[in-house]
């Protein structure tokens, strides 16, 4: 099946001012991969990120998703072409519940998928959105099954994230770690095809760590996603991922399997430090 | 409601005392967050506070800095009470806090920021040496001195935070989990750093979730669970307890 | 700390699926027949609760935008004006206009519905013109935008003849008796609740709540954003034209930026995002002023006091403003309903009574 | 030719007193992200002020230099102390709540102003206008023609004031210690005072000198137009609100450019295209400038880093 | 059956609120007082109007209870405040007659509230006196409303007249004021009346009331090069206008209507003011006996010389209060039928006799204002 990837960033540079936080960076994304993007602070992960939702607008290169050009599409068409990410910072709907937090990322799948930049396309679209309203409004059979339908989806979603005793706790109310799984949670909820997570370990300890690295493997797994982590922690990246690429000042500097970025001169020269050799080296 | 039984590892290096939290309380709305937390920093040494998520690390150094009024305890801090300082008041006496989210200015340049951190000094001559000091420390925050600071990427932004506080010239730096996305590197060189610093003679109270570095570096630690210390001792004991070991290094 | 309650199994629905969307609507119109007839015959609380009614409108309307969506609208009085206008002149034109096959009461109520929806409909182009901007503005710069848009509103009615100018529109029919505002009352509410609890609903907290993770989510926000507007200000121009068929008259002053200074007001002391509490904030500011009236006549009509309290109710509302605000700073009920908050309140008043 | 120049001198003449007014909101929407509405009601009560002591002093106000400054010191103090009383009470308990419970506050006490101002109870002035004490003997000071353009004394001291307000001001935020601490506790307050800074303090004398400021700007006004009255602060309080943010609120020489530019429009609207039109010009104008520039002129919309 | 409520038609049914127990509402009206009922704008921008209204009305109640009151009752009003907007004034006037249950109501200046007040007072069936709102539509509104000053389209009239042929003016600039229907019906009638006596309107400039700052209208108009200047507009604006006209280098006279007349005008206008006209509907100058003791009283007891809408109130609630004493009973329909035949009332601002259409045919004066008093004219008549 070798289709066309999930994901593909070609050639994207994005620029802030003179700072070029991104230069040139490819990558490629199927289903079933484990990548992670690693790098020093600045190096232009996360901007790598914002770029692939379409958050920021690519100076130069192209994005794809499935062979579809998203340069210039706003971030929830791109989401619902199948990319969901969770954020750094914890961007949760801090005042919904656990539930509703996931029920409003399910709901977006039910809505047009309606890309043709056409007139006749757009006030179709429009049409269908306001007539969704109604719907709404007058509580119509088929709606009330659709809500049903999403409680459910986001209901599994919870219990599959550990989370279903803070189904209906407000999202700021919960502990930390229990705030990641939710964001995981809620971007699980788009039925993605690439998921995109961003430090999802910071502030997490050891323990959780090891946790959450068994969860990742078994989300690609059972929802047959492609995944890029973005990640600090050099146990869990080198742990799971089956490939790493490494951003330098926006540069690739390095891509390849564990073992052989960690011996790269230039990734440990700006990266990892010799110390992390010296302690870990030795361990696989 | 009891204060909870400490379990005390191994014998404390002996410091001057410079800030002692006795059994203080936390309440966000109905949410009691400490129920009574009692530590001590001496002069020149390095404790640090470990914890799972939500334990109240924060809310313990939200409240010996004056963001939070304790409901209930007391604090003393070189020696005056200062529980019912405002953290103004308490900047002057020597204490710096680099908060949870960093808390820089997003819209200041990074220069600017690290001139607020200055902000109660008066010896200009003095403030620009430190400014170099810092800018050695951390080489980026040179190069990015005019940048809005709200665009710097995360771990640039806890580095400035932490370069801010030391600016204050402070007694006591109270750091929240200052490890929180940074690269393994930058991480080291914090802590490098931190140690440094207190060698120097700055007493930290140090919130860290990597207990392994933290523990490592500190000389004395408290672990804190549901808002009550739970367990004390020098850093090494802490470390190689096995509750630690099995409740925060996962092993 | 409370048990979250587990969903309980689906167990046969009470109602059929197909009655649930239309019951409410069954159910309200003997119960407004039966308040009309309750209150034939009593002016003033008529007129009373026809003001309080076209507030509840504004207020939950408003609320839609304000609380739910987390957009900052203060010019809600503008589209009241486009309503209001619209449907008035409307009626104005089919005054003598009759329905030959219905009854002439009825004929008149269907022109009047006419007439209202053509306001409310009016008013929801403009909301959707004003909705646009939310593309590009954030927070008080689109605030700004609202507010001005009320006041070129209250400019263009004052300078076109065929509106009145300055008199405004007088001899507009009486149509709208209290039953048929809180007919509309009862049906903002119900369409205010259904949104909320809606996937729409969700999707509209969300953006209030955190706009870029919202659209990274899949919610298309500007979107959502102009049908917000659109739909809110469609409420506010119905209740614009009811508001023109119960008042004799009127004309540009009734809708300045103070009014809808005061929509807003209702809409944060009954806690941004909550219906009950909009509806609630609305009665109690409706009959604040009416109540000081009440309690200043005890003082008789003698003496120059007695002869002033009027005067003294604006600058007391004033402060009662504040006095409320600071007591009650997240609203009535935060952005929670009354029937979230209220079992909360009574156990902790039992309990603390045992 | 002389008419377009006597439209611009007064274009300007009213621009600054806008600007006055405008550099009031944009200092504390500066500091507190709050859109005081009652600010220029807060003037209005620094004019009623500057009006008693003018009448108190009586004929010794007019004209004279001592008169002059007390009656606006007077005001201006007077003023600071009730921006001071306003915040401690109406804004400060509620800092720490969600933004839009300021608003309202700001709103009940513009009403209770206003309307209170109204009653004709006691010391308060009643509704109808009063003509203001010409404390500033109008003279013209520039005659072009045969009185074709007249320039007076009150409209140069006016636009030199706000000139150098505005300078004082840019210096005050952007050059001193105290502005520093005003734009950090601007971003966040809870964060300003870990860094030792006093945020009550700093906040409370923004308010003071916004309100002694309007204090100021009213009596121009007032001056100007020679007429108080208890709604005169909600319609120059709004021109000039509309006048910030065409500048971008939070912007001080913004504010000021945005006051004349706006105080220009009004005028050239008025004098060559209707004057029926002019609210809905200066609007559609304002409009028009958010949808080019989201941010007003000089504003920036911050930017956010996801 | 009986309601406790006046019937809408107001024709048949309605007994005197006079003996007859109000239901069980617990009525304030008692026997010993009749209540009578003003709506009037008491804050907002046009509060200086209505006070002076209800100034001049609490005058005339006195006056008529000190000389024994009406039927051995006492007087008494109760005001209510209408914020000047239209839908308060309806609200207040529906309070008055269904709580307050009072006899006759007394309407306001803006004619926009007295038009919505008019309408409920029509439909419950009480008799309304508006003291001065000129505007035609008014008592249109139904035979129970009743006005005693002229009206709009006369007094726009009059100032043409006054303009075209005494002062022999051939050009004139018009400025109004585009807030207030009573300025811009000022406005067109002038600008007809003086079109169809010769002369031509150079230019209609326009404010809005509450605005301080006239001068870009007025260097418009000064480009005109007109004779004179039409301010159909209220004394609060008025005074500063005049000042500023002066100031942009316009010295023709300056004319207006009755919303000029307020002391205030004076200490507004300053000298500036010296040297204009305005129609009114009475002069403080006029000798007559009654005229000078109301200036006088008026004086005692709020200071100040009245305006014209002190004296229209006052001889708004005296005409009430006369035809109270002249009705056989407190009905609706018994008062109003001995409203509408007053004539030749002797009001201080004019004799009043209510014409069929409940309009009050009135001559007009016309003063010229100068150093803080005006100067009887000419009076003309309809
Ligand atoms: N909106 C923006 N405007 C200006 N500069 C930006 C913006 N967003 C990012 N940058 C800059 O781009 C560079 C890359 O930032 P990015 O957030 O991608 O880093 P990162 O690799 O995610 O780092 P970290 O691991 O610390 O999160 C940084 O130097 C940052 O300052
Ligand atoms: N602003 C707040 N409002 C309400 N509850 C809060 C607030 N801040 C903290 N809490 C609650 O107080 C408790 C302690 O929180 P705190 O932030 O001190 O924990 P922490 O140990 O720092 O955790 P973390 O590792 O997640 O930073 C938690 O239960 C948390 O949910
Ligand atoms: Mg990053
Ligand atoms: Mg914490």
């Amino acid at each position: 099946m070798a289709s066309a990837p999930l994901l593909r960033a070609d050639g994207v540079s994005i620029q802030f001012g003179g700072l070029k936080a991104l230069t040139d960076f490819h990558l490629s994304i199927q289903q079933g991969d484990l990548q992670g993007l690693i790098g020093p602070n600045g190096a232009g992960k996360s901007t790598a990120f914002n770029v692939l939702t379409g958050v920021y607008q690519p100076t130069q290169g192209d994005v794809r998703v499935c062979d579809t050009k998203v340069n210039g599409r706003k971030p929830h068409q791109i989401n619902l072409l199948g990319v969901a990410r969770t954020f750094q910072n914890i961007r949760l709907f801090r005042a919904l519940t656990a539930l509703d937090n996931v029920k409003v990322a399910c709901r977006a799948q039910t809505a047009l998928h309606q890309f043709d930049t056409g007139l006749v396309a757009k006030l179709k679209n429009a049409g269908h959105n306001y007539a969704d309203w109604w719907r709404a409004l007058l509580l119509t059979p088929g709606f009330q099954r659709e809500e049903r339908r999403l409680t459910e989806q986001a209901e599994h979603l919870l219990s599959v994230m550990g989370l279903s005793h803070r189904r209906d706790e407000e999202a700021r109310n919960l502990p930390y770690g229990e705030q990641r799984r939710l964001e995981i949670a809620r971007a699980l909820g788009t039925q993605p095809r690439v998921l995109l997570l961003d430090e999802p370990a910071a502030g997490m300890n050891t323990r959780e760590k090891a946790d959450l690295m068994v969860l990742i493997r078994k989300l690609r797994d059972d929802f047959k996603l492609g995944v890029l982590v973005i990640e600090h922690d050099m146990k869990l990246v080198m742990g799971i991922c089956e490939q790493i690429t490494v951003l330098d000042h926006g540069e690739t500097i390095a891509r390849g399997a564990p073992a052989q970025v960690r011996s790269d001169r230039k990734v440990i020269e700006a990266y990892l430090g010799d110390s992390y050799l010296e302690s870990h080296g030795g361990a696989a | 409601m009891s204060e909870a039984q400490v379990k005390t590892l191994g014998e404390r290096q002996a410091f001057a005392p410079l800030l002692a939290v006795d059994g203080i309380k936390v309440h966000y709305g109905a949410i009691q967050a400490l129920k009574g937390v009692s530590l001590t920093v001496g002069k020149g040494e390095m404790v640090a506070l470990i914890g799972a998520n939500g334990a109240g690390k924060t809310s313990t150094l939200r409240a010996v800095s004056g963001m939070l009024k304790a409901s209930a305890g007391r604090i003393q801090f070189s020696g005056q009470d200062t529980t019912s300082l405002k953290a103004h008041q308490l900047v002057p006496r020597g204490m710096a806090h680099a908060p949870e989210g960093r808390g820089i200015f997003p819209n200041l340049s990074v220069l600017e920021n690290l001139e607020l951190g200055a902000y109660l000094r008066r010896d200009t001559a003095e403030i620009r040496a430190d400014m170099e000091k810092n800018f050695a420390l951390f080489p980026v925050l040179k190069e990015r001195r005019g940048q809005m600071a709200g665009t710097l990427s995360g771990g640039e932004q806890q580095m400035l935070a932490i370069a801010r506080a030391l600016l204050s010239r402070p007694q006591l730096l109270l750091l929240d989990e200052p490890s929180l996305g940074l690269a393994p590197q930058v991480t080291e060189t914090i802590f490098r750093t931190l140690r440094d610093v207190n060698k120097a003679g700055v007493s930290v109270l140090l919130v860290e979730q990597n207990a392994h570095l933290a523990l490592n570096s500190a000389h004395y630690g408290y672990v804190l669970e549901t808002g009550e210390v739970v367990m004390a001792g020098p850093g090494k004991a802490l470390l190689e307890s096995a509750e630690v070991r099995r409740a925060y290094l996962g092993e | 700390m409370q048990t979250p309650a587990l969903p309980l199994p689906e167990s046969r629905p009470l109602v059929p699926p197909a009655l649930r969307g239309v019951l409410p609507v069954l159910l309200a119109v003997p119960a407004l027949l039966l308040f009309q007839w309750a209150l034939s015959g009593s002016e003033f609380a008529s007129y009373l609760l026809s003001v309080m009614g076209v507030n509840i409108i504004l207020a939950v309307s408003l609320n839609i935008v304000n609380g739910m969506t987390g957009q900052f609208s203060i010019g809600h009085a503008g589209f009241m004006a486009v309503g209001a206008y619209i449907a008035g002149y409307a009626s104005l034109q089919l005054k003598e206009v009759a329905l030959s096959f219905l009854p002439v009461a009825a004929s008149d109520q269907v022109l009047f519905t006419v007439a209202l929806l053509l306001g409310g409909l009016a008013a929801a182009a403009c909301g959707f013109l004003v909705g646009l901007p939310s593309l590009r503005l954030r927070g008080d710069y689109l605030a700004i935008v609202t507010l001005g848009f009320g006041e070129i509103i209250r400019v263009v009615v004052q300078n076109t003849d065929a509106f009145g100018r300055a008199l405004g529109l007088s001899g507009i029919p009486q149509y709208a008796s209290p039953s048929m505002v809180f007919f509309w009352v009862f049906l903002v509410v119900l369409a205010a609740r259904r949104l909320a609890s809606s996937s729409h609903g969700r999707s509209l907290w969300s953006i209030r709540e955190d706009e870029v993770a919202a659209e990274a989510m899949g919610v298309d926000t500007t979107g959502y954003k102009v049908r917000a507007f659109v739909f809110s200000s469609f409420f506010a121009g119905i209740a614009g034209g009811l508001f023109a068929h119960f008042v004799p008259i009127i004309n540009p002053g009734s809708f300045t930026f103070v009014r809808s200074m005061e929509i807003v007001v209702m809409v944060v002391l009954g806690g941004l995002g909550s219906t009950t509490g909009a509806i609630i904030a609305a009665i109690f500011l409706t009959l604040l002023p009416e109540g000081m009236r009440s309690l200043f006549g005890a003082l008789g009509t003698e003496g120059s006091l007695a002869q002033r309290v009027d005067q003294i109710r604006m600058p007391i509302y004033g402060l009662l403003l504040v006095v409320l605000m600071l007591s009650r700073p997240q609203g009535l009920f935060g952005t929670r309903e009354i029937w979230d908050v209220l079992p909360k309140w009574l156990s902790r008043k039992r309990g603390s009574q045992a | 030719m002389a008419q377009l120049l006597q439209h611009l001198i007064n274009g300007l003449a009213a621009g600054t007193i806008y600007a006055l007014v405008a550099l009031g909101y944009t200092m504390v929407y500066g500091v507190l992200k709050l859109i005081n509405f009652a600010h220029g009601d807060v003037m209005m009560v620094g004019v009623y002020m500057g009006y008693a002591t003018a009448f108190a002093m009586g004929r010794e106000a007019r004209g004279s230099l001592l008169g002059i400054a007390a009656v606006f010191a007077v005001a201006m103090l007077g003023c600071a102390l009730l921006g001071f009383l306003i915040e401690r009470f109406a804004y400060r308990p509620l800092r720490e709540k969600p933004r839009l419970t300021a608003l309202i506050t700001a709103i009940g006490i513009s009403f209770a102003l206003s309307y209170g101002f109204q009653l004709d109870i006691g010391f308060l002035p009643g509704a109808s206008p009063r003509a203001f004490p010409e404390i500033i003997e109008p003279t013209e000071w520039l005659i072009i023609g045969d009185r074709d353009v007249v320039v007076w004394n009150w409209q140069v001291i006016s636009f030199l004031i706000a000139v150098g307000l505005m300078v004082g001001l840019q210096y005050l935020v952007f050059g001193t210690r105290f502005g520093q601490a005003m734009r950090a506790v601007s971003w966040d307050h809870r964060v300003a005072a870990l860094m030792g800074i006093p945020t009550d303090r700093v906040i409370a004398l923004t308010f003071m000198l916004s309100s002694g400021l309007a204090a100021g700007a009213g009596l121009l006004y007032a001056i100007k137009d020679t007429s108080v009255s208890p709604l005169m602060g909600l319609y120059v309080g709004l021109k000039a609100f509309v006048a910030a943010v065409i500048g971008g609120i939070g912007h001080v020489p913004g504010a000021v450019i945005g006051a004349l530019v706006l105080g220009l429009v009004e005028e050239f609207v008025v004098g060559y295209a209707a004057s029926s039109w002019r609210d809905a010009v200066a609007f559609g104008f304002l409009i028009l400038v958010l949808l080019v520039k989201p941010g007003g002129l000089f504003g920036r919309v911050a930017a956010e880093k996801v | 059956e009986k309601k406790t409520q006046p019937t809408p038609s107001g024709e048949a049914g309605t007994q005197a609120a006079q003996g007859q127990p109000a239901g069980t509402g617990g009525t304030p009206a008692n026997t010993e007082t009749i209540l009578l009922g003003q709506v009037g704008a008491l804050t907002g921008g046009q509060a200086t109007f209505g006070i002076s209204t209800r100034n001049g009305i609490e005058l005339a109640l006195k006056e008529a209870n000190a000389a024994g009151g009406v039927k051995g009752k006492k007087l008494a009003v109760k005001v209510y405040d209408n914020q000047s907007k239209p839908e308060e004034a309806a609200q207040a006037t529906t309070r008055l007659i269904t709580q307050d249950k009072v006899v006759l109501i007394l309407g306001d200046v803006a004619s926009s509230n007295s038009l919505a007040m008019a309408e409920k007072a029509q439909a419950a069936g009480v008799p309304m006196i508006t003291p001065s709102s000129t505007n035609t539509t008014v008592t249109q509104k139904g035979d129970y409303i009743f006005r005693v000053c002229f009206i709009d389209p006369f007094q726009g009239f009059v100032m043409a007249k006054f303009a075209r042929d005494e002062l022999k003016l051939g050009k004139v600039a018009v400025l109004q004021d585009n807030k207030s229907a009573y300025s811009i019906d000022l406005s067109d009638v002038f600008t007809r009346k003086f079109k169809e006596m010769g002369g031509t309107v150079a230019t209609t400039e326009s404010y809005s009331q509450g605005d301080t700052d006239y001068r870009a209208q007025l260097t418009a108009i000064k480009k005109t090069q007109p004779d004179g200047i039409y301010v159909p507009g209220y004394y609060s604006e008025v005074g500063v206008i005049a000042r500023q006209a002066r100031e942009v280098g316009l010295k023709v006279p300056l004319m207006g209507g009755d919303g000029w007349d307020s002391e205030k005008l004076f200490e507004l206008g300053g000298s500036a003011i010296n040297g204009s006209y305005f129609s009114n509907h009475y002069s403080p100058d006029n000798p007559d006996a009654r005229v000078q003791k109301f200036i006088a009283d008026y004086k005692a007891a709020y200071g100040g010389v009245p305006d014209a809408l002190a004296a229209l109130g006052y001889d708004a609630a005296r005409v009430a209060i006369e035809a109270l004493q002249r009705a056989k009973d407190l009905s609706g329909p018994a008062v109003r039928d001995a409203i509408a035949q007053t004539k030749d009332f002797p009001g201080v601002a004019g004799t009043v006799t209510l014409d069929e259409k409940r309009n009050a045919v009135k001559s007009a004066v016309v003063l010229k204002v100068g150093d803080g008093k005006t100067q009887y004219v000419t009076t003309i008549s309809p």
